[in-house]
């Protein structure tokens, strides 16, 4: 059952110095159980998509399209009901457990916060409840009664797994939910989130710009580029055999250790990440891309389906996929 | 208290000494001590003459060395205890016997050899050389023995503080808060006839401007001390009745002459030419005295000349017609003459070229009115081609400097008693320092002349006034000619008062006299009495009910804040749709 | 300059260190800092390293082992506890001048660019600060060209008056390197040099550090706690914990086939790891203020755990004796373990 | 972040030319976000008008208009033609009182402000950068004076020190640079503990070169907006001080006309045009420091500046 | 956006580090770094407050003039009186004496007799207190109320017609010299409409009974309150304001709202809170203006409080008084500080990190 639908999702910031189109339609669905996995470097607008799926932009950001939740749309919604879907429905792990969580207020009594805000329990429920979920995620229940800063940055983001577990959510959103971490403590994370994950039958979007880990964890991967989804696909297929140039070189950033073709050979793309106020053309990756033909120039790809339920958008790989499947027919 | 007691509220200004009678020197316990004691002879509310207070009679013995007072029958202490020629001996006694006291009041009381009560209505004194002056204006509070014979060290400034305090007076303080008032309760049975109010309550009232608002506002009766724009204000009261009375003090320049001690060694720093009295005459001859009276002091004085101020008519010498005019050219020829010629930038010089004739100018700093006057005479003088250095000081640095000699010209000034051989006696060679580190300082200005002297000696033990007054106001014009110290004017005290409420305010002297500031005895306070009716009126409505006002206010709050609660509500119910 | 000119001083240690000319050494290297309540962080306990010119180290290790301190003591930065940096085969003085003058020859690079750029000043000033600094005389407009060009940033005169926040993070760590390489150094120590960059970016980095080293022959310490980042560049690789080195040798080698326990456990969380099973340490975060005794990585140990290590019979030695430190002049291959007590092979 | 660096590329200039342009480049950035905020630029005209009309003030009114000799008006006349403001209580017109106590009132507050940001800035830049027991004592005594009662100090002080300008300016600064130790003090331990600053070492940068290059350029915008924000303080003070009689009497500035119109009776009086102008102009010069004060904050401290996340 | 000259950019978390199970073995030990803590701040209030004391007995030494001068006023006094008012006011022992004697008497409570007022000082400070407690004390109150009340909401919606009307009265206010502000105040409401008395705290003739005095209390207290709010409540709007500005954009905010707070719960609940810490320090800090506003306000008023004490004081100059509460004012406001200190620790849980 689909569990969320993005149809044509536009964000913009509307600021002083023109606008920056964060997000540039995107499509996605994500069905209950599965976990999604969103890559891309730095700004092509993936915690803008995480955010937009609560409603939770600033001011300054336009949103259209359509996010749908259980088939409800949440850019429609009334205050009140979307205050009740939130975190009940959705909830998100941000990536700063640093910043996401409140200085002054003991971690138990956050976590209890929106189990007494969304279900009809005593305080002294909510309390227990906090010091269970802190169990599911490893802590021990006295923990509950620390403030942030007495909690290393892996607990920390432990507390928030377990805030965002707090409510039996349908979906969770997990924005960088390990990039800060080390790599033994990452591992432990993203451990226990898919495993919360298929334990729950949640659905769960997880962002990160690490494609090898993502492919590691998730059902399904889509890499974004300046606002738009690129490739999309299966996540071990979309990292071993990607099929957009973007894809391979970010694969390519995180070398697999014992894999010759790497050794002594660090590969990365020229040119800088784009910035969104400012696209080129065209395909937007095309001053980049080491594949650039002329027409990669002025002609903006769509994303299309290319079998084997992977989607790129990318005019030469789509052109040699159909070449290739009228070669197939042909043969 | 209930609330038909006719209180008497009095604004004052400065704090509270001591209660101790033999120790105090603010004007606020003088006059707290003249309303609860009694003095043998007090001064008249005509003319400061000698008139009898608890002593109907004295006789002076011919060789004025012993006074006998016939002490009067009847008069009790507030607390009913009668009031004896005893109690006079204990007092004299005390100012005799007790070492501290004496220091404290030596130049009277150095004088006593002995005091007598042969009876209860007789007394004795017995002096040391003749002073009638000092018996006649002398003033010794006597206090009762039954209670000060309880004290452990009478002279200790904290002795008798136990309140209410017992006394003989009119009035008796009962109640002090400090910084915030003193009240004192009529002695109904005081031998000179009850005061005709209830209480008196002195009130704080450090800036003037808030007496002056209270004075409107009936909360206070009387106020002094007003400045001519307060007066000005008050006189637009209906209910104020505004007096402008002269009064005893005088305001003063001192020029450093040369400042010497007393073996005429020179020391300080003060400027050359201020030894040339023509210099010093040249000064005065620039300053226009009538216009500081207008200017600043908006007409409330007289311009000054000696010592003694026009108050006193018996003393006050007026110059006779041949004073210092002023004349800016003249001046500018004194110092022609006297061979100060203007250097290249238009600024005097010492005859011989040298040193320019720059003056520094000092005066209290916390004065407003010298300033002004200090920037009239900066402006007069400068056009003398004379620089002039105005710098206000903190009065204590300003004695500092006085007493050491370092100074050209600063301010100064004295409140005069109507006996004038006291503060003559402050220009005398014999008070001239001896050291010079400025810490012997009954002098004032270093001024040291024999004939000065010599008159002072002479007038002092003349007791009729007529007599003694030539010789008086021949010291006042050795001293005006002289010019070492430059009498500026005598500042008038305005008063004013609430004539719907207080009636028979009896002045000192009779003729254009104060109520406040009065000498020898409070006429003033002792036959006021209330205005029949008066309670409650003269008062705007607001204040006369607080209760109204808070009420009304905390209505009017409670209205707002409702108001304001109620909006922000509506606001916060759209409020919770948005983000 | 003047440094190579000095009188190389007596040997004072047993292996002569820095034996390849402008090699950067460390001997018995400790760093610690004082805390308050009188306790001490051994952040740096007993390291020896050597990085010649030419040759590409990468010191990988979990976040507070230690890393920072010992790049930071190796440019004289952190004034060492004991043990000596040598550069050249002569200790390291701590004189200003004496500093200054060894400054030029090893340079550092930060891990945050956008933080080791003076927001006020051009890309021309950050790049011409060191020769100004060591007034190095010539063109300096010249030099600062040469630098811009040889970190990749070309045509030079287009960034010479750029303010960092106008350049692209990969741009900002160019500038950085090229701010060392205008002072011709031997060695570059770089601190987590791309751990701040976008994903695409750090390989155009990385490859720009090979490249220093194959044209002029550049000597690098590359910290990192990537281990997949050693192994796309790094010729050797040290492995830290808790202040030491408990692994070192050649990178393909320490990699495909980690020895220490922690190294293969700091493996073998990685995906497509080539060591089977992800291993995921229990245990308290490493404190260095309190360094375990015996071997320092035993609390947290998987060999010692299952029993590995009792099974060969060295749990003993585990929990009661201290290893030695890792010596840099070892041949291929070293390992701090009880479990390989041969210690190279 | 646009490209800018490339339109300047052009035929290579000399660095330092093209430097010298990349910095009125800047400045003029600086004025473009300087003038999106309103209270600002509302501030900023509001202080020129009145620093003009200060210079001005021998022009507007001469010098004589403070003469208590030939002053002509009555005392304390209420507004008329002669005297748009009325007049004091000694004939002078309140107007040119006013016009001329401007000066004294913003040299004071300026003056002050100079020597506390001078001591506060090279006590604080100093003390952050050296460290030891230099810095403990510098830390100590600006912790003293930073938490002792200004104006009870200041009150002290000028008792003891006398009434002057000169000594009304010294005890300002005496009991306001402690601030702007700490301000630099924090600032500079934040900029030292910057990478940029590690990398200035690591290339062999002496403490002369790191705290003029960059500790100081790095301090020095925040220390410019606390200086505009001490100035309203300043002026402040030394108001408070002139009124409460603490102040030079024979000078004017629009402390000692308040403490003149209050001992002389204005209040009584209800000589509101008396009153009125000085404080006015107290409130308005104090409000226009306030206004750029925070308004370069605004611009400088970037803290303040985001919207959004 | 141009360079962030300024505060440190957003840095780059290091990896946290992180241990695995840590079962219920120690609750962090909070206790000694409070000892700790407080030993360092209580020990540097001392030196602060040993400072004071010391200082405070030689500036005012140094005004000069002779105290009898003043005691005596325009009256002559003989050389003998004047000895015995100097041995009385303890004026003829050697300053060293003078001294230890004033130290001595400080820290055992005898704070010497006023030269003034004849009275122990520390009676005269105890008459006063009340006072000025009531004083600043009632407009302490009002102000941070309405300060932080209005400076919270200002801050949460900024740039909104709320904020720029109370920002801009805020500034105003706070740019009027409260003297001045005082002045008019008494022209207004006690001159022209004669609603409130001007002068002191109470009245002489209400009757004793407590109710009246406390009206009449009341009735004197309206103006100088009214002032002493206006002039400071303004600083702390501000800097509340900044306050919730600081924190409007945290990524906590963002939590909060994704629970599915109502954005006034948002604001009261998270952000007022934390925005609260560091003005609870500045409330604190603020301490030296709140004796700056007491001085002023109670002069203008004739408010019988410590402050209008001091100023007469140094007109005087009546040394034990001036010395005395010089240390009180600087040890009230070190005192202040150390609390806010301590406070701090108890309630911002990030400073017990160290
Ligand atoms: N509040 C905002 N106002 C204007 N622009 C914004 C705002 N928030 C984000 N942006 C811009 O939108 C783009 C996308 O930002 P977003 O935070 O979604 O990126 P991201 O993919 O999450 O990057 P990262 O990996 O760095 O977290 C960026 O260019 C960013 O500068
Ligand atoms: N200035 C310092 N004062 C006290 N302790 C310090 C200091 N710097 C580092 N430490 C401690 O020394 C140890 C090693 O720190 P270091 O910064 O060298 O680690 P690192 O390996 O670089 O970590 P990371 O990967 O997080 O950068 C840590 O325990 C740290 O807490
Ligand atoms: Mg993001
Ligand atoms: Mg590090």
């Amino acid at each position: 059952m689909t569990l969320l639908a993005l149809d044509d999702l536009h964000v913009t910031y509307r600021g002083g110095r023109g606008d920056v189109p964060a997000v540039r339609g995107v499509d996605l669905t994500l069905a209950k159980g599965r976990t999604l996995g969103i890559a891309g470097e730095s700004g092509c607008g993936k915690s803008t998509l995480a955010l937009a799926l609560l409603r939770l932009l600033p001011k300054s950001a336009d949103v259209a399209g359509r996010i749908l939740l259980n088939g409800e749309d949440v850019l429609t919604m009334g205050w009140g009901r979307l205050r009740a879907v939130r975190w009940a429905d959705a909830s998100i792990v941000f990536q700063g457990a640093m910043h996401s969580l409140n200085a002054v207020h003991r971690v138990g009594r956050q976590i209890a916060e929106p189990i007494l805000l969304h279900g009809d329990t005593t305080e002294r429920e909510a309390a227990e409840k906090a010091e269970e979920l802190l169990g599911r995620v490893g802590l021990p229940a006295w923990r509950a009664r620390s403030y942030p800063h007495e909690l290393s940055g892996g607990q920390r983001q432990r507390v928030m797994i377990a805030m965002a577990l707090a409510c039996d959510p349908d979906l969770i959103i997990a924005d960088e939910a390990t990039t800060a971490l080390d790599v033994m403590v990452q591992a432990q994370i993203l451990g226990l989130l898919s495993e919360l994950v298929t334990e729950r039958g949640a659905g769960l979007v997880m962002i990160s710009h690490d494609l090898s880990v993502l492919s590691a964890h998730c059902d399904e991967v889509a890499v974004m580029y300046a606002g738009r989804v690129v490739e999309q696909g299966p996540a071990g297929a979309v990292f071993s055999e990607p099929l957009h140039p973007y894809t391979g070189a970010l694969g390519d950033s995180f070398p697999a250790i014992g894999d010759p073709a790497a050794r002594l050979r660090p590969s990365g793309l020229p040119g800088d990440p784009p910035d969104p106020a400012d696209l080129p053309g065209g395909c937007a990756f095309h001053p980049r891309c080491p594949a650039a033909e002329d027409r990669c120039r002025s002609e903006g790809p769509a994303l299309l389906d290319l079998g084997d339920s992977r989607r790129s958008a990318c005019l030469v790989t789509q052109s040699r996929r159909s070449a290739a499947r009228a070669a197939e027919e042909t043969a | 208290q209930d609330d038909d007691t006719d209180r008497l509220m009095i604004a004052y200004d400065q704090e509270l000494d001591t209660f101790n009678p033999f120790k105090q020197q603010f004007v606020i316990s003088y006059n707290l001590s003249l309303l609860a004691y009694d003095t043998l002879i007090r001064t008249d509310a005509e003319s400061f003459a000698p008139s009898p207070g608890l002593a109907t009679e004295w006789e002076e013995s011919d060789d004025g060395l012993t006074w006998t007072f016939t002490i009067r029958e009847g008069a009790e202490w507030s607390d009913g205890e009668p009031l004896t020629a005893e109690d006079v001996e204990y007092t004299y006694d005390l100012l005799i016997e007790n070492e501290d006291i004496r220091d404290w009041n030596i130049d009277f009381a150095g004088n006593l050899v002995d005091a007598e009560a042969p009876d209860d209505t007789t007394f004795v004194l017995t002096l040391e050389e003749p002073a009638p002056n000092d018996i006649l204006y002398g003033g010794t509070y006597i206090v009762p023995e039954h209670i000060w014979s309880g004290f452990d060290d009478p002279a200790d400034p904290t002795a008798n503080d136990a309140l209410p305090i017992v006394g003989s007076g009119p009035f008796q303080t009962v109640e002090y808060q400090i910084n915030e008032f003193i009240r004192l309760e009529a002695n109904p049975g005081y031998w000179d006839g009850a005061p005709g109010f209830d209480e008196i309550v002195y009130v704080v009232y450090s800036e003037p401007d808030a007496a002056v608002a209270a004075l409107e506002a009936g909360e206070v009766d009387i106020v002094s001390k007003l400045n001519p724009a307060q007066a000005e204000a008050l006189e637009n009261a209906d209910h104020v009745t505004v007096n402008n009375a002269q009064n005893r003090r005088f305001t003063s320049l001192n020029i450093n002459h040369r400042a010497a001690t007393a073996d005429g060694d020179g020391f300080g720093d003060g400027h050359p030419a201020l030894r040339d009295q023509a210099v010093r005459t040249a000064l005065h001859t620039a300053i226009d005295k009538e216009a500081l009276v207008d200017r600043v002091l908006d007409g409330s004085g007289d311009p000054g000349v000696g010592i003694m101020p026009e108050i006193f008519t018996d003393y006050h010498w007026d110059g006779g017609g041949d004073l210092v005019e002023f004349d800016i050219a003249e001046a500018n020829g004194i110092l022609d003459e006297a061979g100060y010629e203007k250097g290249p930038d238009g600024i005097r010089t010492m005859p011989d070229g040298g040193e320019k004739l720059t003056f520094r100018l000092y005066h209290h700093a916390d004065n407003t009115d010298y300033a002004t006057v200090v920037s009239f005479l900066t402006e007069w003088w400068e056009e003398l081609g004379l620089e002039i250095e105005p710098e206000p000081i903190e009065m204590g640095t300003l004695n500092d400097k006085a007493y050491l000699g370092e100074y050209d010209i600063v301010f100064s000034g004295w409140g005069v008693g109507p006996n004038p051989s006291e503060i003559m006696g402050m220009y005398t060679c014999a008070v001239l320092p001896t050291k010079t580190d400025g810490t012997e300082r009954s002098h004032e200005n270093y001024f040291c002349d024999e004939e000065y002297d010599r008159l002072q000696a002479e007038q002092k033990l003349v007791a009729d006034a007529a007599e003694r007054r030539p010789m008086v106001e021949r010291q006042q014009e050795i001293l005006y000619d002289h010019a070492g110290t430059i009498w500026l004017y005598y500042q008038n005290n305005i008063e004013a008062y609430n004539s719907d409420k207080v009636a028979n305010l009896t002045p000192q002297p009779a003729d254009g006299g104060m109520i406040t500031g009065q000498q020898g005895f409070l006429w003033a306070y002792h036959s006021a009495t209330p205005v029949e009716g008066s309670e409650g009126s003269g008062a705007t409505a607001a204040s006369d009910n607080p209760t109204a006002t808070i009420l009304i206010a905390a209505a009017a709050a409670v209205v707002i804040g409702a108001g304001a609660f109620l909006i922000a509500r509506r606001r916060r119910a759209t409020a919770d749709e948005r983000e | 300059m003047s440094i190579d000119r000095r009188p190389a001083p007596a040997p004072v240690e047993t292996a002569a260190p820095g034996t390849v000319a402008g090699a950067l050494s460390a001997r018995g290297l400790h760093v610690g800092y004082g805390l308050p309540g009188g306790r001490t962080a051994r952040a740096v306990d007993g390291v020896d390293l050597d990085i010649a010119p030419g040759e590409i180290v990468a010191l990988a290790g979990e976040s507070g082992c230690g890393k920072t301190t010992l790049a930071r003591a190796l440019l004289g930065l952190e004034r060492p506890t004991a043990g000596t940096v040598t550069h050249n085969g002569s200790p390291l003085r701590y004189k200003t001048k004496a500093l200054k003058a060894f400054r030029r020859k090893v340079q550092l690079v930060l891990q945050d660019p956008t933080g080791a750029l003076n927001p006020r000043h051009t890309v021309y000033d950050a790049v011409a600060e060191g020769p100004r600094i060591h007034r190095c005389g010539g063109d300096e407009r010249e030099r600062v060209a040469r630098a811009l060009s040889q970190a990749g940033l070309r045509p030079a005169e287009k960034y010479f008056l750029a303010y960092p926040h106008e350049l692209s993070g990969g741009q900002r760590q160019r500038v950085v390197i090229a701010g060392a390489l205008a002072l011709e150094p031997e060695i570059i120590v770089a601190d987590e040099p791309v751990a701040s960059l976008d994903a695409s970016v750090r390989g155009e980095i990385l490859a720009l550090l090979l490249r220093l080293r194959d044209e002029a022959g550049l000597g690098a310490l590359v910290v990192t706690h990537d281990l997949g980042l050693a192994w796309s560049i790094a010729d050797r690789i040290a492995v830290m914990y808790l202040g030491r080195i408990v692994e070192q040798g050649p990178a393909d080698q320490v990699l495909t086939d980690p020895r220490h326990p922690y190294t293969r456990a700091l493996v073998s969380v990685l995906p497509n790891s080539p060591v089977p099973e992800p291993i995921v340490l229990e245990g308290e975060t490493p404190d260095a203020t309190l360094i375990p005794g015996g071997c320092r990585f035993h609390l947290r140990c998987q060999e010692l755990a299952s029993g590995a290590a009792a099974r060969a019979g060295v749990d003993g030695a585990c929990r009661g004796s201290e290893l030695p430190v890792l010596r840099a002049d070892t041949a291929d291959r070293a390992v701090a373990c009880h479990l390989h007590a041969s210690g190279s092979e | 972040m646009t490209d800018t660096h490339t339109d300047s590329a052009g035929p290579p200039a000399s660095p330092r030319a093209l430097a010298r342009r990349r910095r009125r480049e800047s400045a003029a950035r600086f004025w473009a976000q300087y003038r999106r905020q309103r209270a600002g630029v509302t501030g900023l005209i509001l202080l020129s008008a009145i620093v003009l009309l200060a210079l001005c003030a021998p022009l507007l009114a001469d010098g004589s208009a403070l003469s208590v000799t030939q002053a002509t008006g009555g005392r304390m006349d209420p507004p008329s033609a002669g005297y748009p403001l009325g007049t004091d209580e000694t004939g002078r017109s309140v107007l040119a009182l006013t016009i001329w106590g401007s000066r004294l009132s913003l040299v004071i507050g300026l003056t002050a402000t100079v020597m506390a940001v001078l001591i506060g800035t090279v006590l604080g830049l100093t003390s952050g950068h050296f460290g030891g027991w230099y810095a403990w004592i510098a830390l100590r005594l600006s912790d003293w004076f930073m938490v002792l009662p200004g104006l009870v100090v200041a009150i002290a002080l000028l008792a003891v020190l006398g009434r002057s300008v000169a000594t009304t300016i010294t005890v300002i600064a005496l009991v306001s640079w402690a601030g702007t130790t700490r301000l630099v003090r924090a600032q500079t331990l934040s900029v030292q503990a910057r990478p940029y600053l590690e990398r200035a070492r690591a290339l062999g940068a002496g403490h002369w070169h790191q705290m003029t290059r960059h500790i100081l350029p790095n301090v020095m915008p925040l220390v410019l907006a606390s200086a505009t924000l001490l100035v309203p303080t300043a002026i402040l003070t030394e108001s408070a001080l002139a009124w409460l009689g603490l102040g030079d009497p024979n000078v004017v500035s629009w402390g000692s006309i308040l403490n003149r119109a209050w001992s002389s009776g204005a209040v009584s009086a209800r000589a509101w045009w008396y009153l009125l102008p000085p404080g006015l102009a107290i409130l308005l010069v104090v409000s226009a420091f306030m206004m750029v004060g925070r308004a370069l904050e605004a611009v400088l401290n970037p803290r303040l500046r985001g919207g959004g996340r | 956006m141009t360079d962030e000259t300024t505060a440190p950019g957003p840095r780059r978390e290091g990896p946290g580090a992180d241990g695995e199970a840590d079962a219920g073995s120690e609750i962090p030990k909070a206790t000694t770094g409070f000892g700790r803590y407080l030993l360092k701040h209580v020990s540097g209030a001392l030196v602060s407050l040993l400072l004071v004391l010391f200082s405070s007995f030689f500036i005012f030494r140094l005004i000069g003039g002779d105290p009898v001068d003043q005691l005596t006023g325009e009256r002559p006094v003989t050389p003998e009186q004047r000895e015995a008012m100097r041995a009385e006011l303890g004026l003829d022992q050697p300053l060293a004496l003078q001294f230890t004697d004033y130290i001595t008497g400080t820290l055992t409570g005898d704070l010497g007799t006023s030269f003034q007022y004849r009275q122990p000082v520390s009676e005269l400070i105890l008459d006063h207190l009340p006072a000025t407690l009531l004083l600043s004390g009632t407009g302490l109150a009002l102000a941070v109320t309405l300060g932080l009340w209005i400076g919270s909401r200002a801050g949460w919606k900024r740039g909104s017609r709320y904020d720029r009307a109370h920002t801009t009265t805020g500034l105003l206010l706070y740019s009027a010299p409260t003297f001045w502000l005082g002045m008019i105040v008494i022209l207004v409401f006690a001159r022209y409409l004669g609603l409130f008395p001007v002068n002191g705290m109470r009245s002489a003739e209400t009757p004793p009974d407590a109710l009246s005095q406390a009206v009449d209390v009341a009735h004197h207290l309206v103006l100088p309150v009214l002032t002493y709010t206006a002039v400071v409540y303004a600083g702390y709007l501000m800097v509340m304001r900044s306050s919730v500005l600081d924190e409007a954009g945290s990524d906590y905010l963002t939590t909060a709202r994704a629970k599915g707070l109502r954005d006034d719960e948002v604001r009261r609940r998270h952000a007022v809170p934390n925005a609260l810490l560091p003005t609870v320090t500045l409330i604190f800090l603020a301490m030296g203006n709140i004796v700056n506003g007491a001085i002023v306000t109670e002069s203008v008023f004739s408010w019988p409080g410590l402050g209008r004490l001091f100023v007469q004081g140094i007109f005087y100059p009546d040394l034990p008084v001036l010395q005395s509460l010089f240390v009180l004012f600087s040890a009230s406001t070190i005192l202040a500080v150390l609390c806010a200190e301590i406070l701090y620790w108890f309630i911002d849980p990030r400073v017990r990190k160290q």
